[in-house]
């Protein structure tokens, strides 16, 4: 087994008395495929929010690469090597496809400050998000406004941007949520192509989609971890079956 | 257009441009007061007055009508500023009488002198105007700050006050009140009780203040107020159980003609200085009174008396040139030769320093039929102010 | 991207056209009008930079202005510094206070922002109608000029320092348009769009914002600067609240976030509240020459009508337009 | 001085009595903001136009009780007026568009103000029952200043009744911690919006025919309070009527003890103050909502 790049460790988050996030910890060693599931109001993606530092964590720490992300906010996380997709697209809105995969890739360059020279001019930059947009199959809306897109084109997006940043750890939160099945095809054919050591950590609903991707899969219930295994185990778990699996199906 | 008017249209063209150009070519006049902003009322009273002065004095020299242009300064200094280089260079008019405000008067002064056009100011009374910063294009009619309150040191001194309590709003002209009548008042042998500076525009409450007066235990508090704020300050003079007790001076506009009715019975008692009440016994007054009553149903206000003055220097100093303006020079030469017995007494500018010279009149508000007026008690005549760091 | 903003060069152009033809036809008063546009235009852009890029809605913007202003008066008159040296000056003090505030500022969003800038603004009026050295609410007089004896320029011309205030106004717009179009300025324009994913890719938010309102306010202290040698005067009316929502309605009538159109949303501006309040404009409509006595009740409306119309402003329209009949020629073109 | 009783007990009641102004005017503003996160900066604006109202309706009837009942009635009148023509619509609108339509209201009324009744400033009498002095603790005060006191509790009474008592003050305070649930349980949230609006309207209305006797009445007067009525509302938490009570009792005091004992910094401190809340308790010092 690999080295271990992410390791989460007691993560606790409470909403006024309502306990969302209960002593949750996770260990995912280089290149893993992990899933997350869970019913509706698991925690799932305040577990996300927990990780990035978009919400405070009341208790627990996070580490990347044995670094301790605890003080971090969202930003630094992300350049430390933390990348997310979110659950509702959440993209921007008034600017091309194209200018928000080259927003991302001059993130990752770290040239965001640069305000002496036009954006076009960077023409390496603007070449890579132009590659990016082919490599998601977006290639045909380069020029479009996110706006004018069609929803299942805005999801590809949703990901590509996570994709864009070449993190250590991704975090996709449902990918296919709302797509059509031939759109899911598209974006499991996307993930599979992705490098072996970039480790993965996905939320979704479609138990196909996540017993064919991941290779161990935790299961939240009411902020904690009910189990983990890997999906084998998971899907022979009576209690799974009985609080999750057979209510979802 | 037809042929025949087209041809019609270029006669009189040609008419129009050989005649001389200023036979009936209409003395342009801009009126630079306030419509809106902090002092939109004192605007709107100068301007009835302006327009009641030109009726009077006349309409027309040497057949060359007198035509008025308004211009609102908002009360801000940058519009008042952007008014007046609108009046002088796009209207291009000969005068511009008007200002209200000093700090609008303080924006205009630099553009004023340097574009060599005669500015009659007929209210803000910013000492420096007609001290250090004076000019030879900028003459005032209403008075300087100090003018008006420097003689009432020696005065209340005189009257038996020894201790006496300062206020006024905490800017430019609150502490030039202050400054001349301490100057006058402690020369005079008189002690300062206190004073107190409140904030200007944003105070909605003199019980602070007042209860320090009481604190201090004065003979009397000389303060200055205008405006709502005065109505305001008198009324609660009263009601938090001064009056009576202190003795209340101010500088005039404390018990102004504009509203001491309004302050009714709680301003009784009150003393001012100020350079016109509407009690003054002469007949240029009472015809002037009379006039204003007639046609705007209440008392002409001090206000409107520099305005009035204003419009009958301006009739006279052009009857004095024939009408003629193109040499602004000898138009201000001739305003400073006017003078006259106007409203307020004996009129006319003070050659040092341009600023007006004229009678100050110390009143007592007391009752009148059922409200109240303020009534002369003394007239210290031709009040000239020294002139400080101006040589004209 | 070219594709994104076809016609901000054009309209560019096309003022600067005008307002060329403006200066040479322009008698005394009119060159004053064009450079009180021009300053104004300044501080509108650098308001848009702030709220139509970055999408920060300041309320306190003309406490910059002011600051810009009184800096660069204090300079001349008390130290007798030449006036470039304090225009320099102002943009400094300026620039550094605004990075001060932005560093409490730029932590809130939406109305509380609104409202922190706005008693940050008053602040700043209250202290100026106190500061005695800088005579309190009177205000001070005598900034003087640029001294351009030596090119043989006398600035106290108004055809010269309106034909100087032009040329720096077309030099700040380059510049701020260059800016929005780097990599830092897309940034800004993504903070606005989308704050918080722009941040989970890696981007700072609040030091973006913060150089974003330091430099603005900057820009707003050069502007304050202009203004105080184009009147010569100062005075605490510079930072009251008012002329900071004055501006923003400035920014959304020519239409928020596209530079050009906040310049020309100040030359409307200008031109609309010298003709409201002047007797002969209404008298030219057959309308009596006393409605300009309450000429503010009309700009009020105006203000209203601007907000709940214009959506994005003149240049927003005119965008529109071009498109629509762009796409009608395309349309023609492929039928043919 | 500090220690002078006379000068405490008559600071501490002037206090009392701009504490009581501020309630009234700044609970309307404050609720609003709070249910709706909506600035209405014409609302020093129905505070100047209770004054006039006043002014008028004391010339049309004899009795200032009278008076008192009309001119805030008239004033919330106004308001929901406003309310069904322009706000109504601004709702979703972003915040600046909602300020900056506010902002235009300003000029509308304070030019309309001055065509309507003038621009020089008038007065309205104290009723004979409140004219002159008591005693308070052998202290000469104004007894309309105490009426001002004892109204403005009044209403804080009647308020915080009706908001625990009543089924809209349920609504309403439902309404401010969580707008979408309160949708969700069928209530015409709308209906409930616009009268809670034409109450704070009402309230500033009546804050403003208070204010008519002891400030006097002129164009303008809307400007004066329209911030410290802000300050009221970001200091004690928007939506919170206890936070505006507590916000006018403290600037209230603050400023009143302020202008007398620091003058030099009187205003800046108190927008310092804001500032710094804003900063460190962005919910204000009585925060209602509850996280998300």
């Amino acid at each position: 087994m690999s080295e271990v790049v992410f390791r989460a460790e007691g993560l606790r988050k409470s909403f006024g008395s309502l306990r969302v996030t209960d002593e949750v910890s996770l260990r995912l060693p280089a290149g893993r495929r992990h899933g997350l599931i869970g019913p509706n109001g698991a925690g799932k993606t305040t577990l996300f929010d927990l990780i990035t530092g978009e919400v405070e964590a009341d208790a627990g720490e996070v580490f990347l690469g044995g670094r301790s992300l605890n003080r971090a906010p969202p930003d630094a996380r992300a350049r430390a090597g933390l990348a997310r997709s979110f659950q509702r697209n959440n993209l921007f809105p008034g600017l091309t496809v194209h200018e928000n995969l080259a927003l991302a890739c001059a993130l990752k360059h770290g040239i965001g400050h640069v305000f002496w020279r036009r954006l076009e001019r960077f023409t390496a930059l603007w070449q890579e998000a132009e590659e990016n947009a082919g490599r998601l199959g977006l290639a045909d809306h380069l020029g479009q406004r996110v706006s004018t897109l069609a929803y299942g084109t805005q999801r590809q997006l949703e990901i590509g941007l996570a994709l864009v940043q070449e993190p250590l750890l991704l975090l996709l939160d449902e990918p296919t949520a709302g797509m059509s099945p031939e759109e899911t095809s598209g974006i499991l054919e996307l993930l599979s192509s992705l490098p072996e050591s970039l480790t993965l950590l996905i939320i979704e609903h479609d138990m196909d989609v996540i017993f064919g991707l991941a290779e161990r899969i935790t299961v939240l219930d009411y902020g904690r971890v009910l189990l983990e295994g890997t999906p084998g185990e998971v899907r022979g778990s009576d209690e799974v079956r009985r609080r999750y699996l057979g209510a979802a199906h | 257009m037809t042929r025949k008017t087209s041809t019609l249209a270029a006669a009189l063209t040609v008419l129009a441009f050989s005649f001389p150009a200023y036979a009936a070519d209409p003395i342009k006049i801009g009126v630079l007061l306030p419509s809106s902003g902090v002092f939109a009322g004192l605007g709107g009273d100068q301007t009835l007055a302006l327009e009641m002065g030109f009726d009077d004095f006349g309409r027309e020299v040497a057949g060359r009508p007198i035509e008025l242009i308004p211009a609102d300064t908002e009360s801000k200094p940058n519009s008042g500023l952007a008014q007046f280089k609108k009046l002088v260079f796009k209207d291009e008019v000969d005068i511009v009488v008007g200002i209200i405000s000093s700090a609008v008067a303080g924006a205009v002064r630099d553009a004023a002198h340097n574009a060599k056009v005669p500015l009659i100011i007929s209210n803000a009374g910013n000492n420096p105007l007609t001290g250090e910063q004076c000019s030879p294009w900028i003459l005032r009619t209403s008075f300087s700050n100090s003018q008006i309150v420097r003689e009432m040191g020696p005065w209340m001194a005189a009257k038996g006050y020894n201790n006496v309590f300062l206020m006024a709003f905490d800017y430019a002209a609150g502490h030039q009140m202050m400054d001349a009548f301490r100057e006058g008042f402690v020369a005079a042998g008189g002690n300062i009780a206190g004073e107190e500076f409140p904030p200007l525009g944003e105070t909605k409450d003199f019980g602070p203040y007042l209860a320090k007066v009481k604190a201090a235990k004065p003979d009397a508090a000389f303060v200055f107020f205008a405006g709502g704020p005065a109505i305001k300050f008198v009324k609660e003079w009263a009601a938090f159980g001064l009056k009576g007790e202190v003795t209340l001076a101010g500088a005039g506009w404390l018990n102004s003609a504009l509203y001491v009715k309004k302050q009714g019975m709680d301003a009784e008692g009150a003393l001012g200085i100020l350079n016109y009440v509407p009690s003054i016994d002469t007949p240029e007054n009472a015809a002037f009174q009379e006039n204003f009553r007639a046609a705007h149903g209440r008392d002409g206000s001090e206000f409107g008396v520099a305005a009035y003055d204003s419009a009958r220097l301006i009739v006279e100093a052009l009857k004095a040139t024939g009408g003629a303006t193109d040499d602004k020079a000898a138009l201000v030469a001739a305003m400073r030769e006017v003078h006259f017995e106007g409203p307020r007494g004996p009129f006319r500018i003070d050659p040092m320093t341009n600023n007006v010279v004229q009678n100050i009149y110390i009143f007592e508000v007391q009752p009148q039929g059922d409200s109240v007026a303020a009534i002369v008690q003394d007239v210290i005549p031709d009040v000239q102010d020294p002139p400080k760091g101006c040589t004209l | 991207m070219r594709e994104r903003d076809p016609i901000q060069l054009p309209v560019a152009g096309l003022l600067a056209v005008i307002a060329v033809a403006a200066w040479f036809g322009a008698g005394y008063f009119g060159q004053e009008l064009l450079a009180e546009i021009a300053i104004l235009a300044i501080f509108a852009m650098s308001l848009d930079l702030l709220v139509g890029v970055a999408g920060m809605v300041s309320l306190g913007h003309a406490g910059f202005l002011a600051l810009g202003a009184y800096a660069t008066a204090g300079a001349t008159v008390f130290w007798g510094w030449p006036p470039a040296a304090a225009l320099a000056f102002s943009v400094a003090v300026a620039g550094a206070c605004a990075l001060g505030v932005g560093l409490f500022a730029v932590r809130l969003g939406g109305v509380f922002f609104i409202m922190i800038t706005l008693a940050i603004g008053q602040m700043f009026y209250a202290y100026f109608f106190k500061a005695r050295a800088f005579g309190g609410d009177n205000g001070m007089s005598g900034t003087p000029r640029f001294d351009l004896s030596p090119l043989g320029l006398e600035t106290g011309d108004p055809a010269v320092f309106s034909a100087l205030m032009l040329v720096i106004a077309g030099a700040v717009y380059v510049a701020l348009l260059l800016l929005v179009r780097s990599p830092f300025g897309m940034m800004l324009t993504a903070i606005h769009q989308n704050e918080n994913r722009l941040a989970s890719l890696g981007c700072p938010v609040r030091r973006y914002k913060l150089a974003a309102f330091g430099l603005g306010g900057a820009i707003a202290g050069l502007a304050g600067a202009l203004m105080a040698q184009h009147t010569g005067f100062v005075s605490p009316d510079l930072a009251f609240w008012t002329l900071s929502g004055e501006a923003l309605i400035i920014v959304i009538l020519g239409g928020s976030g596209s530079l050009v159109g906040a310049a020309g949303g100040a030359a409307v501006f200008v031109m609309l509240r010298d003709h409201l309040s002047d007797g002969s404009f209404w008298e030219g409509l057959r309308l009596s020459g006393d409605i300009a006595t309450h000429w503010q009740l009309v700009m009020g409306l105006f203000f209203i009508a601007v907000v709940l119309l214009a959506r994005d402003g003149l240049y927003g329209r005119l965008s529109w337009l071009v498109d629509r009949v762009r796409s009608a020629w395309r349309g023609r073109g492929g039928g043919a | 001085m500090l220690l002078d009783p006379e000068f405490l007990i008559v600071q501490t009641l002037n206090g009392l009595q701009l504490s009581a102004l501020l309630f009234l005017l700044s609970i309307g503003l404050s609720v609003v903001f709070g249910l709706i996160n909506f600035i209405n900066l014409a609302h020093g604006t129905l505070f100047m136009l209770g004054a006039y109202f006043a002014l008028s309706a004391a010339r049309a009837f004899d009795s200032f009780w009278l008076v008192l009942l009309v001119a805030p009635v008239g004033v919330a009148v106004v308001g929901g007026l406003l309310y069904l023509v322009l706000l109504r619509h601004m709702q979703r609108a972003d915040p600046m568009k909602q300020v900056l339509v506010t902002f235009g209201l300003i000029f509308v009324g304070l030019e309309s103000v001055m065509i309507v009744w003038g621009p020089l400033p008038h007065t309205i009498d104290v009723p004979a029952l409140l004219a002159g002095s008591s005693s308070v603790l052998g202290q000469v005060y104004p007894t309309y200043r105490l009426f001002i006191i004892a109204l403005g509790l009044a209403v804080f009474l009647l308020l915080y009744l009706g908001l625990e008592r009543t089924r809209l003050g349920a609504i309403v305070r439902a309404g401010v911690d969580n707008r979408t649930m309160v949708a969700a349980l069928g209530i015409d949230i709308g209906l409930v919006f616009f009268l809670v609006f034409c109450l704070g309207c009402g309230l500033a209305g009546l804050a403003g025919v208070v204010a008519a006797p002891v400030f006097s009445i002129f164009p303008g007067m809307d400007m004066s309070v329209l911030i410290l009525a802000l300050i009221v509302v970001v200091l004690g938490g928007p939506g919170s009527l206890k936070g505006a009570g507590l916000g006018s009792l403290i600037i209230g005091i603050a400023d009143t003890y302020g202008q007398v004992l620091v003058p030099e910094l009187a205003r800046v401190t108190i927008y310092a103050l804001m500032a710094l809340i804003l900063i460190f308790k962005p919910a204000g010092l009585v925060p209602v909502r509850s996280g998300h």
